[in-house]
């Protein structure tokens, strides 16, 4: 057995191995885990690397759990996609825990930090976890580890962060619940857990009702945990509350990792095959998608607090990604462009998020209507936070575009025409909720109603606004920000503009090969 | 949440159980029934079914898997064969001679901890020695009501004929548990973890932590 | 076809040129002239492919290949794209030279973002000029329609902001329809390479398809100002007068026409605009804005509305040219892209010069003026001469072909589009002289010293605007009067007759 | 009809009971506005789901219908069980459905330490209240 | 989870009935996580040492359960028995096997032979596995009641939005 095919499985337990050790190290300092838990990290990115190189040119690695075959046993299977997002998780986390460094500080009572950078570690090991297993049920334990884990840091920020925090945990439990309980009525039409053996033994039962309800579940179920729009309620409160590094992490990942449970769902236990004829599902997906990023946006225009605006925005850009997988069936360019996309929203996202607790942090603010000449005070936040906003809105030579411009020639490919309408009305909403945030940052002089976008949302918001407005009561450090929470958002920030540049150029080409094919998508671009 | 959120979780909570009613009665008529040991999840997955002509019984009598069925058991995806297209050739042995073994079993017989309702041939496929990593199919042909059904036998039937000389564990729960799923059971030992340092996280006010 | 790394090197300078202005931001002179360096640097970069390209060669630079197929990030310079360039790049030249006096008379704040915001929208203009084909084109139309925002809003009062606001409301709806139409044309023929006589795979789809893409991408093409999506320029007019001279009068709606005519003869070609009637659509959306954007303008007085209403109908003699589909009056909308570029640019010198030697903006006061700065006002009134038509200055000449091309369409509708342009250079004539006559012949009222002493600034006595304003308009007033009398300068005329070659073949 | 209840009713009843229970659980789950009543509704409804999968594992049905009084064991091998005929249960679900009750634990542990945190913060638990409270705090300006 | 506190009385018949039972309880849980045949029973042993000492700590106030089962103690037993378990696997990554065989492949039966009982070469690891998840559970469960049953009025939320 090659040393690099037990890679993946290093990567889950040792995170795990360093988690339990960096409840130890607590007693004896308790800026130790810390550290220990970001070397760990680079370490894992430096195998991680490797793992995709491997899989890229071996071809996907199959690794069996205590030596048992699978049926018997649990399979780890890592193919390019797999790699892909692995890559993604490992560094978005590194960066994450880099800007957590002074964040926490500043935002959590010190003697909490041992406990904290352990769940965070733990729900990196979860999501890792996720991101290789090759079993259904073996991911449910994943998936409640990650969530819980979420539970926790989400709720420590205390004050208006705890019952959001509860909904969290009730919705998400349901949605956990609701999974396993679809893993189970497949198990009990085929007997086995495992996603390959799955796959070869379901078609055999594809017209069994079981199979379909149990498919339904596993789908509700997942959508909740990535808030796809209907099931989306618990979500704004969240990230709105959650301490700036755990917001930025879950935004960034946590939900593309859940997301990553439907797509491996759709493309490697079921086929495209049964969606489309035996349960006619994709364009219900489209559809679902289509209003998603309609009403995410339209909801995030009417907010004034600066991170649940991005949090509505989240959910409109999930609908993107839900968009492209919809429309896969038709075109391969729709999976090309989920794809694109889950990285380019990792980027941006976590971009905006850190920037938001940068600013709240630095200044005490959380309402757009008091960023007036931010650029002046914090200008490197306030350039990245432009950057990433253009990245969102889809300009060019920025991330966004690159799978604005994917899922139109996919929804042209597929024939589905609405669908290019609402792509481009979304990019324009999308302009109008970031515009504003950056007029006020740099363009601003005047405070009050000159803003017509505004003094349009003045009526309907003031019922669910939540922020008090004004920096008054707030904390505050006035010191500018160190140089540890800086770098992490330029580094986000000056990668949404290579991505850019790179998913213009046909680099990534080779990849996107192989994920389709993992994937078993018959067409390649 | 909010108020008109709230409002809206009450309505989400009857339509989830009037939803989960009519998915239940839909779907009820492919759940297993209480007990049926032949169900999917408890011995078997019928695969597929040919009709019985004289050779194939006479063949497989004589040891020996006919052609019509390892070419539908090729098409299926489960063993490397020359039709295989995209299936996990690793995990799964070739059907060649000698690779395996067939033996007849009456109705009504017990054996291995299970009982067997239908007559018919088990074809127990492997290669290499009797231990870990060998590739194995467990197979079961009946000829009931002039066709063969070829079955595919899954976890249960396997493990408890194999746990007590991979594992030497008597208890098959505990086999499954610690050895076959053992990485299920770590992360579960991890979820405990989970909780309790949750639970210090949000609530301990003393201490070290 | 020549494969060069000229075109990427000259849309460095800009690039390079924005970093370093935001490092030198400290240092005003050294930042400006980091923008001096870099604006005669692409100048002649863009120069030096100029004898090439006149000589029949396309310069070729692709930069690389997208993951769509045989569709590659680059630039392929024709000689249709180089007159556009030499255009934008020559007057960034001057441009650079008049916004330094200019930003230091009046004082204005921000002028580092002033500077870095105007590098990126040439580097867009030229960039649309140089472009291989319609997605490159897309990137970098985007590019100036970012990049020109903080130069609108630069006032930062509340007008100024709902100025921009209208501005962004307008330009990105547009990006999003062009946007749209890109990848119609890529999903229709598979290829968005701009083709001399149209990308052939489009004539084979059906007629209703073709003029859905079309106005798809006449509404992209929105920057153009054609009525009645054209009230954004006026608006826009409140940014600062280099602004409005560089980008409102040659960037960003020369972009808009530049782009209009590529459709017609490099995307559509003109076969498939014949055959489905689109000329005709197009050719009476050009006259009706020429007319209508004429009597606007009259109506206005503030000076620089009054301009910004000449440019929506002048823009329409070169949309009017390219709709008419013949070799003249394509070529006189060729020619009429860098001669109103220039006549237009004096004009907008002029007014800011105006406004920052004597704070007036409105031409009502301007009586008396042709005495106190008067390289100013000849600057003027060579250049309104030359927008209504009459020799000698350059303006002539363009109009001279569009009347020849608007005389060989031959049916009714030929005649009926020459009245339309011989109406529209009169009413020019109607809205310019008043203000010639006003500021030369207009003696003051009699309080015209208290007038002119309450002007801003309080100063007593009125006089020219400083060198480096005077300068750059004097030079753009006497090369429109050259061009009159010799079209080469800058290789235009030869630009103008290969581009004309190459779309209708032949010589 | 009547074969129908027989088949698909009587002889499935251990699925109608836990689905019975689930939609109990999942109803008072979402609709209460009581944070515990919410986490016991969320107990019940994973505890009926446990339920349903183990009996998912259970086998012996037609031993008693077709051959007389045989029963099932549970899947501890021991040596006599085959000659004296008896069955082994499927282990699987058994091995399932322990790791799932410790989920379920450890979830509930967290969901109860949010509710008492919630309850030294707002002196309710009832939600409601809180969110009244919240509004208050609003337009107090604190927190 | 009244927020005024009560001062416990004390009550003879409780206390010595569970001086005598707590030993015992904690017996059988030893019992029913290595004392049967064959391995398993970690996770049943381990709540019923953790009922043992929730029992301990409800009766006699949690001064003195700390004193039976320190906070630092605990988080070494959360973890040591994680670290058994998961030393398992990576014992076998280090001889470049699959992880999590529990040793008992060919290369460690002279191991397991000499170190175990006849019946079960899987004694070592499987042993080890028991013990690791009764400990951790133990020492979950008994922290998690430490501080859910905590009385005792903090401040006002922390520093969240």
């Amino acid at each position: 057995m090659l040393l690099v095919e037990h890679f993946p499985v290093i990567i889950v337990g040792l995170s795990m191995f360093l988690a339990y050790t960096m409840l130890l190290a607590g007693y004896i300092n308790r800026r130790l885990p810390f550290f220990m838990s970001l070397a760990m990290n680079f370490f894992f990115l430096f195998l991680s690397i490797f793992v995709l190189n491997h899989v890229l040119t071996e071809g996907p690695i199959r690794y069996w759990q205590g030596g048992w075959r699978p049926p018997w046993g649990i399979e780890y299977v890592v193919d390019a996609m797999n790699a892909y997002l692995l890559i993604i998780v490992i560094s978005i986390v590194i960066l994450g825990l880099i800007y957590s460094k002074r964040n926490v500080e500043f935002e959590i009572e010190e003697r909490k930090h041992v406990t904290f950078y352990t769940l965070i570690q733990l729900m990196a090991a979860g999501l890792y976890g996720i991101t290789v297993t090759g079993d259904l049920f073996n991911m449910f334990i994943w998936l409640e580890i990650a969530s819980l884990t979420a539970y926790a840091l989400i709720a420590v920020a205390g004050g208006r962060a705890l019952r959001p925090a509860y909904n969290y945990v009730i919705m998400g439990s349901i949605g956990a619940c609701l999974y396993i309980f679809g893993v189970c009525w497949l198990y009990s039409a085929t007997g086995t857990l495992n996603f390959a053996d799955m796959r070869l033994l379901l078609p055999l039962v594809y017209d069994n009702k079981a199979v379909q309800m149990g498919f339904a579940m596993i789908v509700v179920g997942v959508m909740i945990k990535a808030y796809i729009f209907p099931l989306h309620l618990w979500q704004p409160d969240v990230y709105t509350y959650a301490p700036s590094t755990v917001s930025s992490m879950m935004a960034s990942v946590h939900v593309k990792v859940m997301f990553y449970i439907l797509l491996r769902l759709f493309y490697s236990v079921f086929t495209l095959d049964f969606i489309r004829h035996y349960i006619g599902l994709d364009l219900v997906i489209c559809w679902v998608a289509a209003a998603a990023i309609l009403a995410g946006s339209i909801w995030a225009i009417k907010q004034r607090n600066l991170r649940r605006m991005l949090a509505y925005s989240s959910v409109s850009q999930m609908g993107y990604i839900l968009l492209g997988v919809g429309l896969s069936p038709l075109s391969p360019w729709g999976l090309v462009g989920a794809v694109a996309h889950i990285l380019n929203h990792a980027v941006g996202k976590g971009c905006l998020f850190m920037c938001a607790g940068a600013i709240r942090q630095q200044e005490g603010l959380r309402d757009i209507r008091d960023f007036e000449g931010l650029g002046k005070k914090m200008p490197h936040v306030c350039a990245a936070f432009t950057i990433a906003a253009f990245s969102m809105i889809g300009i060019p030579f920025t991330a966004g575009f690159a799978s604005k411009v994917f899922l139109i020639i996919a929804s042209l490919d597929a024939s589905q025409y609405p669908f290019v309408a609402v792509l481009l009305i979304s990019g324009l909403l999308n302009l109008v909720y970031f515009w504003r945030v950056i007029d006020r940052m740099y363009f601003a002089r005047h405070r009050g109603a000159d803003d017509p976008a505004e003094a349009a949302s003045d009526a309907p918001a003031t019922v669910q606004e939540a922020a008090p407005s004004g920096p008054s009561n707030s904390a505050k450090s006035g010191r500018p920000l160190p140089l540890s929470m800086i770098a992490p958002i330029l580094a986000l920030a000056s990668l949404c503009i290579i991505l850019g540049v790179i998913w213009l150029t046909d680099i990534p080409s080779p990849l996107i090969n192989h994920i389709l094919s993992n994937l078993r998508m018959e067409a390649t671009i | 949440m909010n108020l008109p959120a709230v409002k809206s979780l009450t309505w989400m909570g009857f339509v989830t159980a009037v939803l989960l009613t009519a998915i239940s009665l839909y779907a009820v008529e492919d759940i297993p029934a209480f007990g049926d040991e032949n169900s999917a999840v408890n011995k078997y997955i019928k695969l597929f079914s040919i009709d019985a002509d004289a050779g194939l019984a006479e063949s497989l009598n004589a040891g020996i898997v006919p052609e019509e069925i390892k070419t539908g058991i090729y098409d299926l995806g489960f063993i490397k064969g020359p039709t295989c297209e995209g299936c996990q050739n690793e995990n799964y042995p070739t059907l060649e001679e000698g690779s395996y073994e067939v033996e007849y079993i009456e109705k009504g017989t017990w054996l291995g901890g299970r009982i067997y309702t239908k007559a018919g041939w088990d074809v127990l496929i492997e290669e290499g020695e009797i231990f870990y990593n060998e590739p194995q199919q467990y197979y079961f042909i009946s000829d009931d009501s002039g066709e063969l059904s070829v079955y595919r036998y899954n976890w249960p039937v396997r493990v408890t004929e194999r746990t007590e000389e991979e594992t030497f564990i008597i208890n098959a729960v505990t086999s499954g548990l610690a050895d076959y799923r053992g990485y299920d059971t770590m992360g579960e030992e991890t979820v405990i973890l989970t909780g309790a340092i949750g639970v210090i996280l949000l609530m301990r006010r003393r201490g070290r932590l | 076809m020549t494969e060069l790394m000229t075109p990427l090197i000259a849309l460095l300078c800009p690039l390079v040129a924005s970093a370093l202005i935001l490092l030198c931001r400290k240092h005003p002179n050294i930042r400006e002239a980091w923008t001096i360096a870099a604006s005669i640097a692409m100048f002649l970069l863009v120069l030096s492919m100029a004898p090439l390209i006149a000589g029949g060669e396309t310069v070729r630079c692709i930069l690389f290949q997208s993951m769509f197929k045989d569709i590659y990030i680059g630039f392929k310079v024709d000689a249709f794209g180089e007159i556009f360039a030499i255009t934008a790049s020559s007057l960034w030249v001057l441009v650079s030279f008049y916004s330094i006096g200019y930003m230091r008379a009046l004082k204005e704040h921000a002028q580092t973002r002033y500077f870095f915001a105007f590098c990126f929208a040439i580097m867009g203009a030229v960039g649309v000029a140089l472009s291989a084909n319609l997605i490159t084109l897309f990137l970098f139309f985007e590019v100036i329609t970012v990049s020109t925002y903080p130069l609108v809003i630069h006032e930062q009062t509340p007008e100024a902001l709902a100025a921009g606001h209208k501005y962004l409301a307008y330009l990105m709806p547009a990006g999003a329809f062009l946007l749209l139409g890109i990848t119609i044309t890529y999903y229709l023929s598979g290829t968005t390479e701009f083709t001399p006589g149209g990308i052939r795979a489009l004539a084979s789809a059906s007629p209703i398809v073709v003029t859905g893409l079309f106005f798809a991408f006449l509404l992209g093409f929105m920057k153009a100002a054609w009525m009645p999506f054209h009230s954004w320029l006026p608006t826009a007019m409140i940014a600062p007068s280099p602004v409005s001279a560089l980008l409102h009068a040659v960037a960003v709606v020369k972009a808009g026409v530049f782009g209009i005519v590529r459709i017609v003869g490099y995307v559509l070609g003109m076969d498939l605009m014949q055959e489905v009637g689109l000329w005709l659509a197009l050719a009476c959306i050009a006259g009706f804005t020429m007319i209508v954007g004429s009597f606007f303008a009259i109506t206005q007085d503030n000076l620089k509305r009054r301009l910004a209403y000449s440019t929506i109908s002048q823009l329409s003699y070169i949309i009017l040219g390219a709709a008419l589909l013949t070799r003249d009056s394509i070529e006189g909308a060729m020619l009429h892209i860098p001669f109103h570029g220039y006549m237009k640019i004096t004009l907008f010198l002029c007014a800011g010069a105006i406004l920052a030697a004597t704070g007036k903006t409105k031409v009502s006061e301007m009586a008396g003026l042709g005495k106190k700065m008067p390289v100013t006002m000849l600057a003027f009134s060579v250049a309104a001469i030359g927008m209504a038509g009459i020799p000698p200055v350059c303006g002539f000449i363009s109009k001279l072909f569009l009347c020849k091309g608007a005389y060989a369409v031959g049916s009714p509708y030929g005649l009926a589009f020459l009245a339309v342009i011989l109406i529209s250079s009169l009413l020019d004539v109607i809205y310019f002289f008043p203000i010639i006559l006003t500021a030369f012949f207009k003696s003051p009222a009699g309080t015209a010293e208290e007038t002119g002493g309450a002007g801003e600034g309080g100063r007593e006595k009125i006089t020219e605007a400083p060198l480096l304003m005077v300068a750059p308009l004097a030079i753009t007033a006497l090369l429109s009067l050259a061009f009159f009398f010799n079209q080469n300068i800058f290789y235009i005329y030869d630009l103008a007759r290969m581009a004309i070659s190459d779309l209708f073949g032949g010589g | 009809m009547m074969e129908w209840i027989v088949q698909h009713f009587l002889e499935k009843y251990n699925f109608w009971i836990a689905m019975f229970i689930i939609i109990i659980g999942l109803t008072a789950t979402i609709v209460k506005k009581n944070f515990l009543k919410k986490l016991i509704g969320l107990s019940i409804f994973q505890t009926a789901f446990f339920l349903w999968v183990v009996s998912l594992g259970d086998v012996g049905r037609d031993i008693l219908t077709s051959w007389g009084l045989k029963t099932q064991t549970p899947p501890i091998l021991w040596m006599q069980a085959a000659e004296k005929g008896y069955i082994y249960a499927n282990p699987l679900p058994h091995v399932l459905m322990l790791t799932g009750i410790v989920v379920s634990a450890a979830t509930t542990a967290v969901a109860l330490a949010i509710v008492i945190r919630i309850y030294q913060k707002y002196g309710t638990i009832e939600e409601d209240e809180i969110i009244e409270k919240e509004m208050e705090f609003e337009r107090r300006g604190v927190l | 989870m009244t927020p005024e506190r009560r001062e416990n009385k004390r009550d003879v018949i409780i206390e010595v009935t569970t001086n005598l039972m707590f030993p015992l309880i904690l017996l059988f849980g030893l019992y029913v996580m290595i004392g049967t045949g064959g391995t398993g029973g970690g996770f049943q042993g381990g709540t019923i040492l953790a009922a043992g000492f929730i029992l301990y700590i409800t009766v006699f106030g949690h001064e003195k359960g700390r004193e039976k089962m320190p906070e630092s103690i605990n988080a070494l037993f959360k973890s040591l028995g994680l670290f058994l378990y998961n030393g398992a696997g990576w014992i076998c990554i280090l001889f470049s096997m699959a992880t999590a065989q529990w040793l008992n492949m060919p290369a460690f039966w002279p191991v397991s032979d000499f170190v175990g009982v006849p019946v079960s070469r899987s004694f070592l690891v499987g042993y080890m596995i028991s013990v690791g998840i009764g400990l951790t559970v133990m020492a979950s469960f008994v922290s998690q009641y430490f501080d859910l049953a905590w009385k005792e009025e903090d401040e006002m939320g922390g520093g969240g939005e």
